[in-house]
């Protein structure tokens, strides 16, 4: 069976992916849809959602329309949570690369340097970079990935540590290959299926991340983000639940739609529970 | 007026220290407003008011102070309180440590005490408002046989203030409460009512609203909940709201515009951005109608206001002919909101949204508490938004942000926007020194009159913050500084 | 013995990681715009360049930065935290009193998630495939999809405003005098709401982990063994798979476990619960350094003792550990 | 037939839509006597295991009984509900698997798991349990019971583990033991040992063994009666001699004539110019050295000289852990030794810096024991035989085209060459193991278990290569296997190691016949069904 198919057995995932695709296409046509941005003071404030056609999801504090903050929402929700988690990769994935393969004192200073990281409570950690670097939407999205990418280093180091046991790999060596190429070519590409599965779980994470920040009123005033939203909508709650329900929603679809899509992935890429299902 | 009970009040940041002599913030006085007093009060007019002295008068040529102490007052800690203690807080310890005291501490000559129930202020030249400056939070008095001699910052008794007012420092729970107890040898007699005092913290603005619900406190000072919970609390039962007891700090909020360089430093861009802004949308949408729109430097609640000034009524047009005229060309300018909540940051998206109509480009600039003093005490901005006290006099609270003296680095409350106008310096300093009531009404006409169309400055609103409590709570707010000038009065009505 | 000797050297070598982690925190934590006193003076509504350089000088702040880092080296060293100049009192006091608070909701929400987590991965486990299976999934995953300030109050508006079963913040009843087991009952119900809100949410990740882990051993071969014994399913799922699923969400809790201390800041705030992870927060804001520094050596320290602890509970559950290394 | 304890009747079981077939097991219908010894055999995948674990009730999720029925004491136990099923096994039907290493629970004490055999039918009080625990344990002839019992799986050897596995199996004393291949995982002394306790259980409780394997020696020492299985039917059976002698069905007589037979070929001229010289080779193992604890050292390859001529292929055997591997390893520098030198051609592979070492690299190659964890299951064939030439400097034209060429040597067709390793069978895989060493135009190949994990027609069609190979081209070989028959039949001269040293070294024919050393004779003793091997070898001589 190919992946794909042993995927399209689990209905979450496929549930989920449906879910994921329409929100990346609402986020790439938002432009399109509502061309006017986010900001826009429409109408009076706190309109009833479904009481005015032109603005099926009412209006916030400011009297700007909801639907159009939820679509511009889902872009920078998105692409805080796909940046973030790429640049964690791109640190996770060499560091814990070169520690695993190379083991010894490479990998002692490699792990020690993700020890620090991992000393502080990563939410935490978050919340002081952004201090640090001010909140604007990219260093937002680069504190998360600072904190997100050490238990990406310490699953590759720990891929890559029973991989380079194969033998595969050891016939590579014998092959005169040099180590670089091992890695890079032998050793990465069959580490990738963990390695595919974490980062959505990643994504998801990010996405909540950046909420909570903007909720401690450390997110990027200039850019509408679900969290954003939520974190506007709060303290209205009682007078107008509306609002922070309807981006409460969409985050917990997405976070839903990528851990269901992580999980397919999870019984797709593991031969055990292929046998186990029918 | 029944006696005993206890109020919940939230106080809101947790305040860093109680020691009114040396922190001087808000959350700070609001506690230790109970604590320490000073030696007048001051009612919602203004109007100074009998405290620990219980008369006092001032010589015809304005330069003589003499203040009557009340008999019997003891410190919390049993020790008698006297003139010397007057002498030791104003002339020895605030100097050292209040920085706002010490400008007004700069026009005394002397402070003497002719006997234990009698202190005398001579001041180099007259300063109309220098009766204004006998409050708590500005002269709070301070046990000499406590302090003198030692490293006021660093004093373990820091820890437990000692001071005479109608509630002593009981407890503090780090991030929880904060416990006063009535002190039963308060000098007036039946005073106070209450038994005790809790001040609670409770971080987060919508919990905070919950917890007035669910009677978990009983009191609101203003500010403590999100300006669109304000309107849903008041039509609970049982839940009264006063605009009152913010007259003595009159908050004034207006955006600092950099004189200095970028678009800002032109007048004609101030001007536009003035006409840009729908103030009174703001007020109605964002401060829920509360306050009022701000038309000059000066507040309407304090004296010497004037209203004979140009107004800036919306008009985006006007703003965009003046931006043409100028010939704005697109030079990005930002924002920066002040980082307390919510309601900043939607009135700094209200502004940017207006500004933007008016096509000037503009983001928001975003940073927390240090990194905003941090930015405008480094002159490191274009529009910074912020709220400053009057403290009941221009003189007092006003003057500091046009005047040139002021301009330095390092302080976010002086004249921040680099405004120079040695004309207009001396008005200012002429008006705080003229012992004439009428006199300085004038030039103070004068002063507002002519830089309302200089704009070194966006005003925006007279804030108003309204306190909610429960209607139990009675004589809550009696004087011009509302909730922060102590309990005293405050009594529980029992069903 | 080989147990002690393990732990003294992970111990030793703990010690210099700290050290090097107190040093890096320390320049994070200075990289941050402004200074205590620009906050200091921020918040008193008046302040002359004076009153600030004095404040400075009273900080320490004037002395250059490797001044003030060595003196802060030689503080940890003997382990002494410093002084909170902004709070007026030693950090080391100020973070005892209110590590307890967090250690009781971090460790509550801890049990709340993990024993909730591996029931429900159980239960999903022996139900794979099935409807009941993708429920008890997506449950847990709605937990954990939920922003967890958003939830926590929505628990406070119902379970406290509208219900009015529970307190909805606080830690205890204020000035309510209790002691002894009334002073309990009473801190308990103010527990039961953020402990269950912050459980909940990691409850899924262990779950997740519990489910897969599960699946996976029940594929092992002594599981066959089992059977073949006659053994029935339940006693199976119990004795022989659950045990061995088990070890990765050891790890799992352990690493978890090591960030409770600072994991709390968005519950402790909604449920104003006077914990560390807002003392942190609020700290950072006013750039208390010493304080920072402080709760993040502190949370240092449970992170090392925790990995060791885990190290020891996995020698425990797994006799392969010890023998092999 | 009256003593039949076991009937099973036209049993036919489903494998779940998308498997290779649509039955594991079609039509299947014998009988397991009281007191025999059954043995079934047949070729990987032919429904031996599905048919034992559909008796017991343990079936894979998916796969299900079709039709048929397995009588036992008078019930279908196939039909049998689940809570019957479960009083059932273990008490009357016991079993025990292939896997030794993980067929037991790692985390459990081994006394625990045997008495839980009890504890899962009510049976006994605790200390009881216990005490019939350390009986069994002395029963099946495990040394030092009273530590056994404490101890954890992980602490015993893969035969140790083997007979814990009986014990338990053995624990309520079923009328039926059930062996799925219990031996295949074990070296030959280890195995002789297991082979004679089931036979003195055999006798001393009279109960009916099930004994799938697929070794024909296995067959020849035990069985009393054969089934043969082949794509999940029964091809033949009948008496163990009977079958073994004159097979009647043409599959079981394929299986009987690719058994290598232990004939000792002819000798190869052989020149004199050594392809690989070792000269007092040595490697410590040294685990779990921490600055507070002294490491576990374990001495695998002991001061070992060993010396290969051009073309010769010299086999090295010796029972598992003796340090076969190592040595092998230490020769391509997969393992650095301690000391002593390798010389290839002359040249001192374990004097070279990195660089030059992957220079000199392509000189010696290693066929892996396990051909599909050897191959990386992401790259194509043709990238797998090519990119070891092209670091080489070969061209990247050349470098294909010599792998499609080597694919047509190893018999595997130029096609091959665009399709993934999962999609070839083991035997398929080994050869293009074979042909990724040979592509690197090496001098020298060292075969690690070649062919221990391929059934014996596979294994035939690797030997044959291999022996062409050799012809063609002139190479030599190190030959490391456990299996003495294979060895006789590849290899010019044996090497026998034990602990780390060699013990023996010698031409086959002076080995095999006339063994110097005890411990030769102890392995040679050891190879099951040795008397009939012998006889047979006899016969076609
Ligand atoms: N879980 C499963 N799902 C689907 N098909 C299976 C499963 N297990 C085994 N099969 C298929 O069932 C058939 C019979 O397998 P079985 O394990 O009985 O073979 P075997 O004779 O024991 O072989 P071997 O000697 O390799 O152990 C094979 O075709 C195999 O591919
Ligand atoms: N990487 C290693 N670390 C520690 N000990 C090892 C290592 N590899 C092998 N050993 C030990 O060295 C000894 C020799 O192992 P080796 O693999 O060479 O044996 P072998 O003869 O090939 O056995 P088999 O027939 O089972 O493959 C064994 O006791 C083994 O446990
Ligand atoms: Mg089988
Ligand atoms: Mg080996």
């Amino acid at each position: 069976m190919t992946l794909w198919k042993r995927f399209a057995t689990n209905r979450g995932a496929v549930i989920g992916l449906i879910i994921l695709l329409c929100v990346i296409a609402i986020a790439l046509l938002a432009p399109v849809i509502y061309p006017g941005g986010p900001w826009k003071m429409v109408q009076r404030p706190f309109l009833v959602p479904f009481t005015n056609g032109d603005l099926p999801l009412g209006t916030d504090t400011l009297g700007r329309d909801v639907a159009a903050g939820l679509v511009h929402g889902a872009r920078v929700s998105l692409l805080v949570g796909l940046v973030s988690t790429v640049m964690a990769l791109l640190i996770g994935v060499p560091l814990g690369a070169l520690a695993g393969f190379y083991g010894g004192y490479v990998d002692e200073g490699a792990m020690r340097f993700t020890e620090f990281f991992q000393t502080i409570p990563n939410f935490a950690l978050a919340i002081v970079l952004v201090a640090i670097l001010e909140p604007t939407l990219g260093s937002i999205t680069l504190a998360i990935a600072i904190v997100s990418w050490p238990p990406v280093a310490r699953l590759v180091r720990a891929e890559v540590m029973s991989l380079k046991r194969r033998e595969f790999v050891e016939a590579a060596h014998l092959a005169g290959l040099s180590n670089t190429r091992i890695l890079v070519s032998e050793v990465l590409p069959n580490a990738i299926s963990p390695i595919i599965v974490m980062a959505s779980l990643m994504v998801a994470t990010a996405i909540l991340l950046e909420s909570s920040l903007s909720f401690l009123g450390l997110g990027d005033p200039n850019i509408m983000s679900w969290g954003y939203m939520i974190g506007a909508a709060r303290t209205v709650i009682r007078s107008a639940w509306w609002l922070s329900f309807m981006p409460g929603v969409a985050i917990l679809l997405t976070v839903l739609a990528l851990n269901l899509i992580g999980e397919g992935l999870n019984d797709a890429f593991n031969p055990h529970l292929k046998k186990g299902r029918t | 007026q029944d006696a005993g009970g206890r109020i919940d009040i939230v106080v809101q940041p947790e305040p860093p220290s109680l020691m009114l002599g040396l922190v001087q913030n808000g959350p700070t006085q609001l506690v230790a407003g109970d604590i320490y007093e000073s030696l007048l009060r001051y009612n919602t007019d203004l109007e100074p008011q009998p405290s620990l002295a219980k008369s006092w008068e001032i010589s015809e040529d304005g330069l003589t102070y003499t203040f009557h102490l009340q008999d019997g007052v003891k410190w919390h800690d049993g020790e008698p309180f006297t003139s010397a203690d007057v002498v030791f807080s104003a002339d020895v310890f605030l100097r050292e440590t209040h920085a706002r005291m010490r400008s007004s501490l700069a026009y005394v000559d002397s402070i003497e005490a002719p006997d234990d129930q009698t202190v005398v202020f001579k001041l180099k030249t007259p300063f109309g408002p220098f009766i204004g400056v006998f409050e708590a939070g500005t002269m709070p008095m301070i046990p000499k046989h406590i302090y003198e001699g030692t490293d006021y910052a660093n004093n373990p008794m820091n820890a437990t203030p000692i001071g005479t007012g109608p509630f002593k420092f009981e407890s503090w729970e780090k991030g929880s409460y904060i416990h006063l107890v009535k002190n039963e040898d308060y000098y007036l007699e039946g005073k106070p009512h209450l038994d005790e005092v809790y001040y609670r913290v409770i971080p987060d603005a919508a919990s905070r609203a919950v917890a007035f619900e669910t009677g978990e406190v009983d009191v609101l000072p203003g500010g403590s909940v999100e300006n669109w919970d304000v309107q849903r609390l008041t039509e609970l039962d049982n839940t009264c709201s006063t605009g009152k007891g913010w007259e003595f700090f009159a908050p004034h909020a207006f955006m600092w515009l950099n004189n200095r360089e970028g678009p800002t430093a032109d007048v004609r861009f101030r001007q536009a951005v003035m006409y840009a802004m729908d103030r009174e949308f703001v007020k109605d949408v964002v401060w829920n109608g509360f306050g009022k729109v701000a038309t000059g430097p000066v507040s309407s609640k304090t004296n010497f206001y004037s209203d004979d000034v140009t107004q800036y009524d919306y008009n985006p047009e006007k703003a965009k002919e003046l931006l043409a005229e100028m010939g704005y060309d697109g030079t990005p300018v930002s924002i920066l909101p002040l980082p307390y909540g919510e309601t900043w940051q939607r009135w700094a998206e209200a502004v940017r949204q207006n500004l933007q109509e008016v096509g000037i480009t503009v983001d928001i600039d975003s940073a927390d508490v240090a990194g905003w003093n941090e930015k405008t005490s480094q002159w490191d901005y274009d529009m910074a938004f912020t709220y400053l006290y009057q403290y009941g006099d221009p003189a007092l609270g006003v003057s500091r942000n046009y005047v040139e003296s002021q301009i330095e680095k390092g302080s976010p409350w002086n004249n921040v926007e680099g405004y120079r106008n040695p004309e207009m310096d001396a008005k200012w300093a002429a008006a705080a020194v003229s012992p004439s009531p009428d006199e300085r009404t004038k030039i103070y006409s004068e002063i507002q009159k002519e830089i309302v169309d200089d704009v070194p400055v966006a005003w925006l609103l007279e804030i108003e913050f309204p306190t909610i409590y429960n209607c139990n709570v009675q004589d809550l707010v009696t004087t011009g500084i509302g909730v922060s000038d102590g309990l005293r009065d405050a009594w529980i009505k029992q069903e | 013995m080989s147990l002690i000797t393990t732990i003294l050297g992970r111990l030793v070598k703990a010690a210099i990681t700290l050290l090097a982690i107190a040093v890096l925190n320390f320049f994070l934590i200075h990289a941050a715009p402004g200074d205590p006193a620009a906050v200091l003076a921020g918040e008193a509504g008046a302040a002359d360049p004076l009153f600030i350089a004095q404040l400075r000088e009273r900080f320490g702040l004037d002395q250059p930065l490797y001044v003030q880092l060595w003196s802060y080296v030689k503080n940890v060293l003997t382990l002494d935290l410093g002084y909170s100049f902004r709070q007026g009192m030693p950090v080391y006091d100020l973070i005892a009193q209110r590590l307890p608070a967090t250690l009781l909701l971090t460790l509550s929400s801890f049990v709340i998630s993990l024993s909730l987590g591996i029931a429900f991965g159980v239960a999903a486990a022996a139900r794979v495939g099935k409807a009941s299976d993708s429920v008890l999934t997506t449950i847990a995953l709605l937990f954990y999809a939920t922003p967890l300030y958003w939830a926590a109050l929505m628990a406070v508006l119902v379970f406290s405003v509208q219900l009015g079963w529970l307190p909805g913040f606080g830690y205890e009843t204020v000035g309510s005098g209790y002691s002894g087991l009334a002073r309990a009952w009473d801190i308990l119900q103010h527990l039961i709401l953020p402990a269950l809100t912050l459980g909940l949410f990691f409850m899924a990740v262990y779950m997740r982990m519990t489910r897969a882990s599960m699946l996976e051993v029940s594929q092992m071969d002594f599981v066959k063994t089992a059977r073949a014994k006659g053994l029935s399913g339940p006693v199976i799922r119990r004795r022989h798979i659950l045990r061995n699923a088990l070890l990765p969400v050891v790890t799992l809790a352990g690493l978890q476990a090591g960030q409770l201390i600072g994991g709390a800041v968005l519950t402790e705030t909604v449920f104003a619960w006077p914990g560390i992870g807002r003392l942190m927060f609020e700290s950072l804001e006013a750039r208390d350094y010493n304080t920072i520094l402080g709760v993040f050596l502190v949370s240092a320290a449970m992170v090392i003792v925790f990995n060791i602890l885990t190290d020891i509970v996995y020698r425990i559950v797994d006799p392969r550990i010890g023998a092999k290394s | 037939m009256t003593d039949a304890i076991l009937s099973i009747d036209s049993l036919t079981i489903d494998l779940p839509i998308g498997a290779d077939r649509p039955h594991a097991v079609e039509d299947v219908s014998f009988d397991l006597n009281k007191g025999e010894i059954l043995c079934v055999v047949g070729e990987s995948g032919s429904g031996k295991s599905m048919t034992a674990n559909a008796l017991m009730g343990l079936l894979p999720d998916g796969v299900t009984v079709g039709k048929g029925r397995a009588m036992f004491d008078g019930k279908d136990v196939l039909t049998l509900p689940e809570a019957q099923k479960q009083a059932m096994r273990g008490a009357r039907i016991g079993m025990i698997f292939q896997e030794p290493m993980t067929a037991l629970n790692p985390l459990m004490r081994i006394g625990d798991q045997i008495a839980e055999v009890f504890a899962a039918h009510n049976l006994l009080s605790g200390s009881e349990r216990r005490a019939r625990a350390l009986a069994l344990v002395k029963e099946v002839g495990l040394p030092d019971p009273e530590k056994i019992i404490r101890a954890y799986p992980f602490q015993l050897s893969g035969g140790q583990r083997q007979r814990a596995m009986i014990a338990m199996a053995l624990a309520l004393e079923p009328e039926i033991l059930i062996a799925d291949e219990p031996t295949t995982a074990l070296d030959v002394t280890t195995q002789a040992q297991i082979l004679r306790l089931i036979l003195a259980l055999r006798e001393k409780h009279g109960m009916a063994v099930m004994f799938i394997t697929h070794d024909f020696g296995v067959v020849a020492e035990i069985a009393d009666r054969v089934i043969v299985m082949r794509y999940g039917q029964i091809v033949e059976a009948g008496i163990a001699k009977q079958v073994l002698e004159s097979p009647q069905h043409e599959y079981t007589r394929a299986l009987l004539d690719a058994i290598p037979t232990g004939t000792v070929p002819e000798l190869a001229p052989i020149t004199t110019a050594p392809a690989l010289e070792i000269r007092h080779l040595n490697k410590i193992y040294r685990t779990g050295g921490s600055p507070f604890r002294a490491a576990r050292e374990v001495r695998a390859v002991n001061d070992v000289s060993l010396t290969i001529a051009k073309g010769e292929v010299v086999g090295l055997v010796g029972e598992s852990g003796s340090g076969k591997s190592t040595l092998g390893r230490a020769v391509v520098r997969l393992v650095t030794p301690d000391s002593g030198q390798v010389l290839v051609g002359g040249v001192d592979m374990a004097a070279l810096d990195e660089n030059e070492l992957r220079k000199q690299r392509h000189r010696v190659q290693m066929v892996f024991q396990d051909p599909y964890a050897s191959l990386n299951p992401r790259h194509r064939i043709l990238r797998t035989l090519s990119d070891g030439p092209m670091a080489k400097g070969v061209s990247k034209q050349q470098a294909h085209k010599r792998a499609l060429d080597l694919l047509e040597i190893v018999g595997l067709g130029a096609d091959a060459a665009t399709r993934f390793p999962h999609e070839f069978s083991g035997g398929q895989r080994q050869r293009i193991g074979i042909a990724r060493a040979l592509a690197m135009d090496p001098e020298l190949i060292i075969a690690d278990e070649a062919v221990s994990a391929l059934d014996v027609s596979i294994q035939a069609q690797v030997l044959e290569l291999l022996a062409d190979l050799r012809r063609q081209m002139g190479l030599s070989i190190l030959f490391i296997t456990h299996d003495l028959r294979v060895a006789a039949q590849v290899c010019d001269r044996i090497a026998v190691m034990q602990y780390g040293r060699l013990v023996e070294v010698g031409p086959v024919r002076d080995v095999f016949h006339a063994p110097k050393q005890a411990y030769t004779r102890e392995l040679l003793a050891a190879v099951p069904g040795a008397g009939w091997a012998m006889e047979k070898e006899d016969a076609t001589a």
